[in-house]
């Protein structure tokens, strides 16, 4: 039994995480915070430098070869940065759900041009199915997409949409006809959302059936990836907020010594050192196929929503007031750990799946 | 017990209530909000217009004796007031620190001259104040003031000249005057040796900057004074007396915090849970969602309560204590937990901003993230639990290490 | 407004306050803790001759004709003293049921009695059907009951008992043909529970219909009395604990001078501020019959639930490992503050109450 | 990343399968137990058989040496060996304190004699052990003890007397040897002067009495010592060296501790749960039950798999640290609110006790008052947390006052 990542993959995990100290700065992610930038490409053409894109990707299609594992360690690093890059979106589930559907050629026209950041993708594949806004479900046409998606992440800088319509899988290459697109304003602008209607958009099936059970695979390879994400970003405003009650004086003497002050960090550190278990039996669970992977997946991004919430929040609040200005990174990490914990689907709906695993009962 | 006014309560409200609805548009939607589409000078004419109306009808200081622009009423009166008043579509927010802090403050320390030469010019809304107490490294620890008063000249002449930075003071951009706390003297351990002053906006040397917050809002400002020349005649209480006098002052600011702690967040929790639909179905019909609006209301009912006993404490002549620490510390959670739940209830879709999502989404959106500050501005949990613990409980005070030394000798940070 | 008892209820409540500090005695209380007694009839009794059982009875049965304000008061110093007696079985439902469902000569018969202490009642009328024993809900034949009840408060010392049959409500007396009890062993023994089984039982008719609406009626009185008894034990755990904390010497000073310690007393005292406001305005909507009162009574219950477990759970905390102790009161609060929480249903049944009060919905 | 075994694993996991199937009954449904039926003394009795038997086997101390008695095995094999030996009837808790820490702490500490004497026959099941650290006094404040150690005699004997109190000491009842910390020096500070002794139970001077707890149940004692006469040849350890061993002996405790706050409570209320019916029908389908399972999955799963990675770094050969504590933190937590959540279930009928209600209801019941102990014993959540922030976080420890004081100048209580 060995519950840890090997030498290896700390390794490459070493190397992401110095490259976006270097790129993904504080400056760097508000750029796109303030609208400058759909993201930040700087880091993303780093990250597509160093195999980071394609890391589980197969060598043939321009990946690395390596594994899920390698791509969740990637995924704590981008969320320790707090990097504004849209992995979830092009990695985590649309070259999943063509590495998982897509036949070769799909995969040799498309995976290569993820891997390398050269294309961006997005997916509307998750099964959550909570509506804040009226849309129009997915119908599929023979070779043409009827729907409309709200809060696409990255809807307007990806190039192609990979959708579920009924039991299938399709791609709609967004620059095509029939593609209408608008932003729709983010609460975490630094991961944009958009509004993507199709009228009788031509599509490339990647799936005529058996769509639905991959969709339910990526999303739940997705809610183990998103959960390092928060367990990374999680830690860095636990760390971050530990720093700063070292250094400020209050009363004369730094706020970190006062017990309160010390016990909710405690509290933030026990919520992560919780997630990173769950985060890690999720990964073994993904990378070996794991039957367990549906509760394993449920598990971990519901401690790790929990986690990044509780630091987010408690950690801007030991900062007081300085931590509440504009300048200060606090509440990037409150603005992401919210869009985090509901972009594929919210806590409610992920607790339910869970409950239904550990019950055994059938959707 | 009694929730309903006594008859004499009752007749006050109807008189308010005319008043008001001859003076002022009734409130009608929830989002209504007055002045939508002014600029900020109209907003701020309109807000001293609407002030001075409210003096010339006896209800810009009701407690206040009528020789001082009051009407001479009781605090349940005050209440009353506020209470109908938010019912109607009135500028707000501007004349909060004047009248509820910063001028009771004068009246109460303040010598013949400043109260005669301040007191009905702001009451009037001629006249706007703020107050300014926090700095960089005094937030909890409000003691730690570095802003230096000095005599001018080694004569030690009848002027001061103030130098350092202040933080967090809402309206000190637009304000014509305000309270500020500087240290006089250095040789005195930490919370002696400050003096409060009376500071015109305007003098040189005066530099507001905007503090631009998480929200992106810009309500509250840095304040910069270097050499700001002050009159001895502007001193507010004696040499020495400052952190007394700011106790007070925040004393005042606590009850009139706790009112704005409660709400009906939860009403808005069960619209958006009635209009999101989770697999088809309202989200309204889940127990966790149902679980969440009953804690929203509890806390927010219920601090509501806490309130309305503190009254009942005004009415028989008490002063509300402490207990409204509980207040703040449960109403600001409230804010923050309510909000939160509210963007959670649309799942992705709960992501977009308001503006693109609708406006019934606005009010929970901010607070989720006002929350955050909310729980901060006035005193963070942590202050609230230390005033709860030793001032109500009896619990012993932290062990200090600051408290007998002189100030220039404290370890800086 | 005046939001607050007035100094006549005051005086009452001091009055009873210290009779129960003389006469509930923790040796009196574990008395029925260690199953010496079915209650604890000295306090019982000295209730009944300060007038306190029929506080809120008309004065032609016997009672002292005040109302239910000063009922309030005497439940939340039943609370705070831990006093073991039948305040809830023959007070708050029983009496009550009688009070607001008999007939004039069935009340004199009854009334006097349970208000002299020379009889006690019990009743098993509350909505919330949860059962985790099988049970045969009651079924009435004219003047006879046939039914099984599980955990009846008090049901061995009982003399009577009020049910809920369809509609109707009906009074068995338990000496009576066709009844047999048995002793269903209590997590908190000071409040004992009983098994009650009625076959074609004789009973008495208070109301051949209407009856269930008098019983949601009593069921939230009873939810407002209980929140007092609540808002009494959570306040004496909450300063028992803090009493410790004072004298406590750890690390060379008294706990109570870590902010933890602190800052969690400071929670508990929040906590019983929060539930004593909605106690008080339960009471009003009680006294006054104000249509708030299924709203008002589901949030006292529910607030003050929170309370007691939290003070009971956390005061036994604060004092380490002598607060684990039998010896020590905190034990007590710990069962004390269980029982409270579930005998007239959950806080999931008050919940529903509440949010369907609050969103506006029929049950 | 593997979460299974190496075939070496493997193979040490089958060999062990196949001992225990051999010399044990398997464990068949989940309320199973060991000894029911049998009083105390043969029960006893049973547990020093079964002991021996596994001393015959090697499986007594798996990674102690062969020539003291173990197998010169792995950390991992040790727990391999004790999550198969989970599956089976056997009797525990009798030998917890003597194999998991007391022996442990005489084999790091003891001279060669104390090993000689001592180890073989406990690892047999010969003796059992006890350990007397705390105290009335000394509780979180572990080093405020009080017990004092003189020698006979104004010139130094070479024996020891101890008098004073223990408290909380497991199995002290039947226990034949205990360690036992006492101060030697009042002269020092309070964690110096402190010296740890091996002290037979049976000696004159001793006296045991039980500690009822709030379960009713007295797995505790109390340890009076009067002049209990303790040759120096049975000190362990240098005199002053006590407070060190202690920490050592407590380290040891912890991850052991660890590996009892799994579980699987969710299960447990997702039985009740279906069974129970609210308004009709499974209380297993309100969503705050589910959430509440899900919180208890969450937790007791979570544990377990931090205590997999503390599992994964004894495997690389190093050991586990403080991050245990969280494990304590967060599982003591889960049994209390589990513990709560399943009596919940219940409502009003819930509150029979399991004796009357079924068996299925006993370990949720327990776990719900003793949840309560749970979070006390081995260190309050308060401790905990300490821990985390100090040896983890890097955060200042608390001001102390007791520090540097000779221990006889402290304030007593």
């Amino acid at each position: 039994m060995n519950f840890d990542f090997d030498e290896d993959q700390r390794r490459l995990q070493e190397e992401v995480r110095r490259m976006l100290t270097t790129h993904s700065t504080s400056a760097a992610v508000r750029r796109v915070l303030e609208g400058a930038a759909t993201h930040d490409d700087g880091t993303w053409q780093q990250l597509a430098k160093l195999g980071a894109l394609g890391v589980a990707l197969p060598e043939r299609h321009g990946g690395a070869g390596m594994g899920l594992l390698e791509l969740c360690l990637i995924a704590e690093e981008a969320g320790r940065a707090l990097a504004a890059v849209p992995l979830l979106s092009s990695i985590y589930m649309s070259a999943e759900a063509l590495r998982l559907a897509a036949d070769d050629a799909q995969q040799g026209e498309w995976l290569p041009r993820l891997a390398s950041g050269q294309a961006i993708g997005t997916a509307m594949i998750a099964q959550d199915d909570q509506h804040a806004l009226p849309g129009a479900p997915a119908k599929l046409d023979g070779t043409h997409l009827t729907a409309i998606f709200n809060a696409v992440p990255d809807g307007m800088v990806a190039d192609v949409l990979v959708a579920l319509a009924g039991d299938a899988l399709v791609l709609v290459e967004l620059a095509g006809k029939g593609v209408t697109r608008s932003a729709q304003t983010s609460l975490d602008p630094t991961r944009p959302l958009a509004r993507i209607a199709c009228d009788t958009a031509p599509v490339a099936v990647l799936a005529a059936s058996g769509g639905a059970a991959i969709a339910e695979r990526v999303t739940d390879g997705a809610a183990v990836l998103l959960a390092f994400e928060q367990v990374g970003g999680a830690e860095r405003a636990l760390y971050a907020a530990r720093d700063f009650a070292r250094e400020r004086i209050a009363f004369g003497r730094p706020i970190g010594g006062f017990q309160a002050v010390k016990h909710q960090l405690a509290e933030m550190y026990t919520a992560v050192e919780l997630a990173r278990g769950h985060a890690y039996y999720g990964a073994w669970a993904l990378a070996t196929g794991a039957p367990e992977l549906p509760r394993a997946a449920a598990a971990a991004r519901l401690a790790a929503t929990e986690a990044y919430t509780l630091c987010a929040e408690e950690g801007l609040h030991l900062h007081g007031g300085i931590g509440f200005t504009s300048d200060m990174d606090c509440h990037l990490h409150l603005r992401r750990a919210r869009w985090l914990a509901q972009i594929i689907g919210n806590r409610f709906w992920w607790q339910e799946r869970l409950a239904r695993e550990l019950i055994g009962e059938d959707a | 017990m009694d929730f309903n006014d006594t008859a004499a309560e009752a007749s006050f409200r109807n008189e308010v209530r005319a008043w008001l609805a001859a003076n002022a548009a009734p409130r009608v939607g929830a989002e209504d909000k007055f002045g939508d589409g002014l600029d900020h000078a109209a907003y701020l004419a309109a807000a001293k217009e609407w002030q001075a109306r409210k003096a010339a009808a006896g209800y810009a200081a009701i407690p206040w004796p009528r020789e001082m622009g009051g009407l001479g009423g009781t605090p349940a009166q005050q209440i009353i007031y506020a209470q109908e008043e938010a019912r109607f579509l009135v500028p707000s927010l501007v004349f909060e620190v004047s009248l509820g802090t910063a001028l009771p403050t004068v009246a109460m320390w303040g010598t013949d001259e400043q109260k005669q030469r301040f007191l009905a010019p702001a009451l009037k809304g001629e006249d706007i104040w703020c107050q300014m107490f926090s700095e960089p490294a005094a937030g909890s620890d409000l003691g730690n003031v570095r802003t230096r008063a000095v005599r001018d000249g080694d004569d030690g002449g009848d002027d001061w000249l103030l130098t350092g930075q202040k933080v967090w003071t809402s309206g000190a951009h637009f304000a014509d005057y305000g309270i500020v706390l500087a240290r006089t003297d250095w040789d005195k351990p930490k919370s002696k040796g400050l003096t409060m002053f009376i500071m015109d906006m305007k003098a040189p040397g005066v530099e507001v900057r905007p503090i631009r917050q998480a929200t992106n809002d810009a309500h509250f400002n840095e304040v910069f004074m270097n050499e700001v020349r002050i009159p001895d005649t502007m001193r507010l209480g004696a040499e020495d007396q400052g952190w007394k006098i700011m106790i007070g002052t925040l004393m005042q600011e606590r009850f009139s915090l706790g009112e704005q702690f409660g709400g009906d967040l939860y009403n808005r929790l069960i619209a958006l849970a009635k209009q999101v639909r989770w697999g088809g179905r309202p989200a309204i019909q889940n127990d966790n969602v149902r679980a969440g609006i009953v804690d929203c209301y509890l806390r927010q009912f219920g601090v509501e309560l806490i309130v309305k006993r503190g009254m009942s404490a005004i009415s028989r002549g008490e002063s509300p204590g402490p207990e409204m620490a509980a207040v703040k510390l449960v109403g600001a959670r409230a804010f923050q937990t309510g909000g939160a739940l509210a963007v959670e209830l649309g799942g992705a879709e709960g992501l977009i901003a308001a503006q693109d999502l609708g406006q019934q989404w606005a009010l929970p959106q901010t607070l989720w993230l006002s929350g955050a500050g909310a729980r901060i501005a006035g005193g963070t949990d942590q202050i609230q639990k230390n005033t709860i613990a030793e001032r109500i409980l009896g619990l012993p005070g932290e062990i200090r290490t600051d408290r007998n030394v002189p100030f220039r000798d404290l370890e800086s940070g």
